[in-house]
């Protein structure tokens, strides 16, 4: 059972599907999720000056409850919460003054025990490829497939170590297991702009388009992203392209789940699953908003 | 340009020391940073200036730039810096030792609410607002 | 007099090739550390003698520090080895006796090792200052 | 006993740190010290001769000099010493230099410890025994580890002095990683050209035994009379035989890449390095051999009119006896897929310098045409990026390695001339051309125009073009920009490195490796070839990057060092000797195990005890095996083994004294 981190972004943008997605894939595929008890916001940003220790705390205390519950592991959807979650806990393991400042502070003693999963890396290391392959239902032929990775899920890759930070073929992978080909195409890990979307927003656009274009280039039909607000750069710096020069942009969990026969044969399956074994609801979005 | 009389001291070259636990003297300027920066182009000053600026202790010109807001700690540069001083990491405590010193900060939602909030959370974490 | 920092006395003995031209290197270099050492050169670390460890300590030594080459790097091949079961079967010894075994260090430190050479000596001299002065197993013979 | 004191100023290197005049006035209140003296410079002739007439008027009989590091300079007053017919080892140095004044600050302090370094030193002198050394003999044969130009200039140097030597190389043919250049710079003569004579005048002189396809297995005794086992692997043919006809090559059914190549070609599984390869005879290699694997096949002995192809043969150990050993092994280049922006490894078209100067090599896999790997088209526009694993502390070597500054220079002349439709672009974070006529070789290569830019390469990527091209994204320091280009082929100057096996070999020759794992020299600048352990010499890469001529250089001058030791013909014993005590001796024999030179023995003693007589064993040091550690001195129960020079007295005596 691993134990889901939802995330403020993916919970206020349930309407895109992506949770739901994610979610009905997974319990498809025999991965019980629960989703945690009262988890906040990450932060959004890893605290990079060492002498932050404030910014630690939330992550700490969503992590400390994952090993509190006892559960293989911590489920993240959004990278900003995994490269946030999976690098303090990474730090947590090593920094014994951190150790010594946040315990403090939540009367806790945690030493980096939790183990944060990404969806990508459950889909990989404990579902597999060859489980995936064989659910697929309807393969993806004749899409290119862009895969972009952004930042957030690569670097620094000694505390991430999800990838090969600079020549991931992780969705790659993934994508060629449901049938559909791939490109390479530059900037695949370059940043598309991230955060100043908020108040510089032609500066996040003259980056993502940087990405839309490459892809473009090289051939690309989709391109495909793991995270909400690399997705929504995408898709909003192609708002001044005349229609036919867009690409559309998708989540990762979108091909997939239309490969394995869409989301509500998934979410059927999954509630048969649930019949027969771990009674645990795996989409329950209940327990935080 | 002429050097001023004065050049940062000691101290708040150890105060960057002590934030990022990397020494900015160690940078040969290989300009690997401002090569793959991906919001170079925005900059007022390249990552790699920022590096020199510091290692010379101007650190007043660091203060001065607007690349500090513009870094997006997207990390490219410290995955690759040959000299692992990790350049992000230094802009970061730039930003926070200016933050730090600024403490009566307007607190201001100017942004475009429409965002996912991760971008709103981040900018504001970024900008201390 | 309370807030006074104990100086202690520190012995080491030092092998000729690594850790003995590794402090030779410390100086080339300048690198500073302080002054409460006094380096006795031996041809390799397993010169030493457990008695000659035990008489440091008789003498009001704080704290002794064998240094010899990395093992393997052993000038000698195999001398260091033998200094580490020594060392080891002497740790043991200490403990019985009641003599803090923290206040023995062995290190290996390499010719080139200056930068080993002075954190070693600066990190025992303020651990050796946090303990005190060691007052066991002082041969009265030898007060002064 | 009358000990004098003589306190060393070192100019001001000792006194502003350390009150010279204090140490010199607290010595003289030393036991038995019966005169002292301060002077400003003791390794000088005046100083070395203050000291001389210290010892005649004051009628000295041990002297304590208080000065640099006895690593320095204690052979220097040893000398004085025996001139003055006092035994040498009645010099005690007190290293109140790099152990007191060069480390710390407080003047009054470093004084205390001074003082404490020079009472330590008197009373060890009071306790010291004179020592001598034997005249040993030496074996006139000399050693070369390695057959690349460093040990073939080595092994010709000796050989022509009228010195026997063997010449050992692990691969099948001697030659090294020259034999795969295409032209060397600054002069562009070809490789081949220049190192293939001397192949042969190393596999034909009088004075030399080739022994290829074979490793140095281990090592034991010291200068003079090494001990040294060599492993010959199984070539799985006869070289008396062989005719070198090549018929077994031909039909040999197994390819396998070929290293020479990088890989980008292929070989037999029976196979010779290279065409020009020394000796010219094709080797098996079992791992990849059909016949080796299951047993059938032998088509190689089929087609081999002289019957030359042995299955059979078996590895063998062969032990010969040397005097001096130079060690020229060479080194390795880093395989550069650990830096993932390159993306060495993930396009083809992103090769090492080594891949593309065999491109270069009219006898390489291409014939000297250079091709792009994905296409076999040629290249328009190649970029060279400096430094790929070399000066980065990240993720690589944190050193220089020398040569790649050079060689890149010269394969943009080399493709300019060849194929003047080919752009190159250099990305270097600094030039560095020091060497003869090297500046003058880098402006030319600009000049021919190769374009340099000042800023290291961030990301290489595929573009997924039609042509497959990719986009190398760097940054131009005039320029202030941030450049890309859309390249045909990237050529990584990729690093140099140690040896794998080097600290292994380096262990059995007791020759200390640095932190990069080359070869330590016994002074950084006034003893470049010589080690540590006396007798084994460093020539070429295996001490750290360096040219041809350099390494050619090195190669000469440790050939001569052996050559000096052939021609003295003897060495001096080691006077710091293992010694017993033979009443005290119990012998228990604990000491003979803890010898690494196998120099104590058991020996019987017949004593009278009772008016009858009786033998009893007890221990017996070799001195001409013994080498001084004193492993035995500090294990022995009784105390009856001792050390000269560190006997149980005198190190008592300086702890006792502190």
């Amino acid at each position: 059972m691993l134990s889901y981190y939802p995330g403020c972004t993916v919970r206020a943008q349930q309407d895109d599907g992506f949770e739901r997605e994610a979610l009905a894939l997974l319990a498809s595929l025999d991965i019980q999720t629960h989703e945690l008890e009262e988890w906040e916001c990450c932060g959004a940003v890893y605290p990079e000056a060492r002498d932050e220790y404030v910014g630690l705390l939330s992550s700490v205390r969503a992590l400390q409850r994952t090993w509190d519950a006892g559960s293989q592991g911590m489920l993240t959807l959004c990278s900003a919460c995994f490269h946030v979650m999976r690098r303090v806990n990474h730090r947590m393991k090593r920094d014994e003054e951190a150790q010594r400042r946040v315990g403090g502070y939540l009367g806790n003693m945690y030493q980096g025990e939790t183990k944060v999963f990404h969806l990508l890396e459950v889909l990989r290391d404990l579902v597999g490829y060859p489980r995936i392959q064989e659910a697929v239902v309807t393969p993806l032929k004749g899409e290119k497939m862009a895969c972009y990775y952004g930042c957030m899920l690569l670097r620094p890759k000694e505390e991430l170590g999800l990838v090969d930070s600079e020549n991931p073929r992780l969705m790659e992978a993934l994508m060629e297991t449901l049938g559909a080909t791939t490109v390479r195409f530059p900037y695949q890990t370059d940043c598309c702009g991230a955060y100043h979307v908020y108040r510089e927003a032609p500066l996040a656009a003259a980056a993502s388009l940087k990405v839309i274009t490459a892809a473009r280039e090289a051939g690309a039909t989709q391109i495909i992203t793991a995270c909400p607000l690399c997705k929504h750069n995408l898709e909003a710096c192609q708002a001044s392209l005349p229609q036919k020069e867009r690409l559309p942009v998708a989540y990762m969990t979108a091909p997939l789940v239309k490969a394995l026969g869409g989301v509500q044969r998934l979410e059927q399956m999954a509630f048969q699953n649930g019949e027969k074994g771990d009674p645990s609801h795996a989409f329950s979005g209940e327990n935080s908003q | 340009m002429r050097f001023p009389e004065k050049t940062a001291s000691n101290s708040q070259r150890e105060d960057v020391k002590h934030m990022t636990g990397k020494e900015v003297k160690d940078c040969y300027q290989c300009m690997k940073c401002s090569a793959g920066c991906p919001m170079a182009s925005h900059m007022d000053r390249l990552p790699h200036e920022m590096m020199q600026l510091a290692k010379l202790g101007l650190l007043e010109e660091v203060y001065a730039s607007k690349s500090l807001w513009i870094c997006a700690s997207c990390m490219a540069c410290s995955s690759r810096c040959p000299r692992d001083l990790e350049p992000a990491s230094v802009m970061e405590s730039f930003r926070v030792t200016l933050l730090r010193e600024t403490p009566n900060r307007e607190e201001t939602c100017d942004g475009d609410l429409t965002v996912p909030r991760q971008a709103m959370i981040a900018s504001m974490r970024k900008h201390r607002r | 007099m309370m807030n006074e920092i104990y100086e202690p006395k520190i012995v080491a003995f030092c092998c000729n090739w690594c850790s003995y031209a590794g402090a030779d290197l410390a100086g080339t270099g300048r690198l500073k550390y302080p002054e409460n050492i006094r380096i006795i050169r031996v041809p390799c670390s397993s010169r030493v003698e457990v008695a000659m460890i035990l008489r440091a300590f008789q003498n009001g030594a704080d704290g002794v520090l064998i240094a010899g080459c990395h093992p393997g790097d052993c000038h000698y091949d195999t001398g260091n080895y033998h200094t580490r079961k020594r060392i080891h079967l002497l740790t043991s010894l200490m403990d019985f006796m009641g003599l803090s075994p923290e206040r023995l260090w062995l290190r290996w430190i390499s010719g080139n090792e200056a930068d080993k050479f002075q954190a070693t000596v600066t990190a025992f001299t303020q651990e050796l200052r946090a303990m005190g002065a060691s007052d066991k197993v002082r041969d009265l013979r030898c007060s002064r | 006993m009358r000990i004098g004191v003589f306190v060393c100023w070192c100019g001001s290197n000792i006194k502003n740190t350390v009150d010279v005049d204090a140490v010199t006035a607290r010595a003289k209140t030393m036991p038995q010290v019966v005169y002292a003296q301060d002077v400003q410079y003791l390794c000088s002739e005046v100083g070395q001769s203050e000291i001389g007439q210290a010892i005649d008027t004051h009628r000295l009989d041990r002297v304590v000099v208080a000065a640099c590091s006895p690593r320095m300079h204690e052979t220097t007053f040893q000398k004085l010493m025996a001139a003055k017919g006092l035994n040498p080892y009645y010099v005690e140095i007190a290293n109140i230099r790099e152990h007191c004044s060069w480390v710390h600050t407080d003047k009054e302090k470093a004084t205390v410890k001074a003082i404490d370094l020079v009472k330590k030193a008197v009373a060890k002198t009071a306790f010291a025994i004179p020592l001598t050394s034997d005249q040993l003999p030496v074996t006139k044969r000399a050693l070369v580890i390695g057959g690349g130009i460093a040990g073939i200039q080595a092994a010709l140097d000796i050989a022509d002095a009228g010195y026997p030597v063997d010449l050992v190389e692990k691969e099948s043919s001697i030659g090294g990683k020259m034999a795969q250049f295409d032209k060397t710079f600054p002069t562009l003569d070809c490789s081949a050209c220049i190192l293939t004579p001397k192949m042969v005048e190393a596999a034909t002189h009088e004075n030399i035994r080739l022994y290829t396809y074979a490793e140095v297995a281990a090592v034991s005794g010291y200068v003079g009379n090494f001990n040294v086992t060599i492993k010959q692997k199984a070539t799985s043919v006869n070289p008396e035989k062989c005719n070198g006809c090549g018929d077994c090559v031909t039909k040999c059914p197994k390819k396998v890449p070929n290293e020479f190549d990088c890989g980008s070609s292929k070989r037999k599984a029976v196979y010779t390095l290279f065409p020009q390869a020394v000796p010219n005879k094709p080797v098996i290699d079992r791992d990849n051999c059909i016949y080796f694997a299951t047993g059938k096949c032998g088509l190689c002995a089929k087609v081999c009119q002289t019957g030359a192809i042995e299955y059979q043969q078996q590895d063998e150990m062969i032990e010969n006896q040397y005097g001096a050993i130079v060690v020229a092994t060479g080194y390795e280049l880093k395989v550069p897929d650990h830096l993932g922006e390159y993306a060495y490894g993930q396009h083809p078209d992103v090769i090492t310098s080594l891949e593309l100067e065999r491109m270069l090599n009219a006898s390489g896999p291409t014939s000297g045409k250079v091709i792009r790997p994905s296409n076999g088209k040629m290249p328009r526009r190649i970029v060279f990026i400096q430094c790929v694993g070399s000066r980065d502390r990240h993720d690589g070597n944190p050193y220089c390695s020398k040569v790649c500054c050079l060689y890149t220079a010269k394969h943009t002349l080399l493709l300019n001339e060849k194929f003047p439709g080919t752009e190159s672009y250099v990305f270097y974070m600094d030039v560095r051309t020091a060497g003869k006529n090297y500046e003058e070789f880098y402006e030319r290569a600009r000049q021919q125009g190769a374009m340099y830019l000042r800023g290291q390469v961030s990301k290489v990527e595929p573009l997924g073009d039609a042509d497959n091209r990719v986009l190398v994204r760097g940054f131009d320091g005039s320029l202030q920009r941030q450049v890309e280009i859309a390249a045909d082929l990237v050529v990584l100057a990729t690093s140099m490195e140690a040896q794998p096996n080097a600290k292994t070999l380096g262990g059995m020759l007791g020759i200390s490796t640095d932190l990069n794992g080359f070869y330590t020299e016994a002074h950084a600048k006034l003893r470049p070839v010589e080690t540590q352990a006396q007798g084994v010499y460093l020539a070429g890469v295996c001490h750290g990057p360096k040219d041809i001529p350099e390494a050619v250089s090195q190669a000469s001058g440790a050939a001569v060092k052996a050559i000096i030791l052939f021609n003295k013909g003897q060495v001096k014993s080691v006077p710091t000797t293992a010694m017993v005590e033979k009443d005290r001796c119990s012998g228990c024999m604990q000491c003979q195990p803890v010898c690494p030179y196998e120099a104590i023995s058991q020996e019987m003693v017949v004593e009278r005890v009772h008016g009858k007589e009786r033998q009893r064993a007890v221990a017996t040091v070799n001195r001409a095996l013994c080498q001084g550690c004193g492993a035995c001195a500090g294990l022995c129960r009784s105390g009856a083994m001792d050390l000269g020079g560190f006997t149980s007295r005198q190190l008592m005596a300086e702890v006792d004294s502190l």
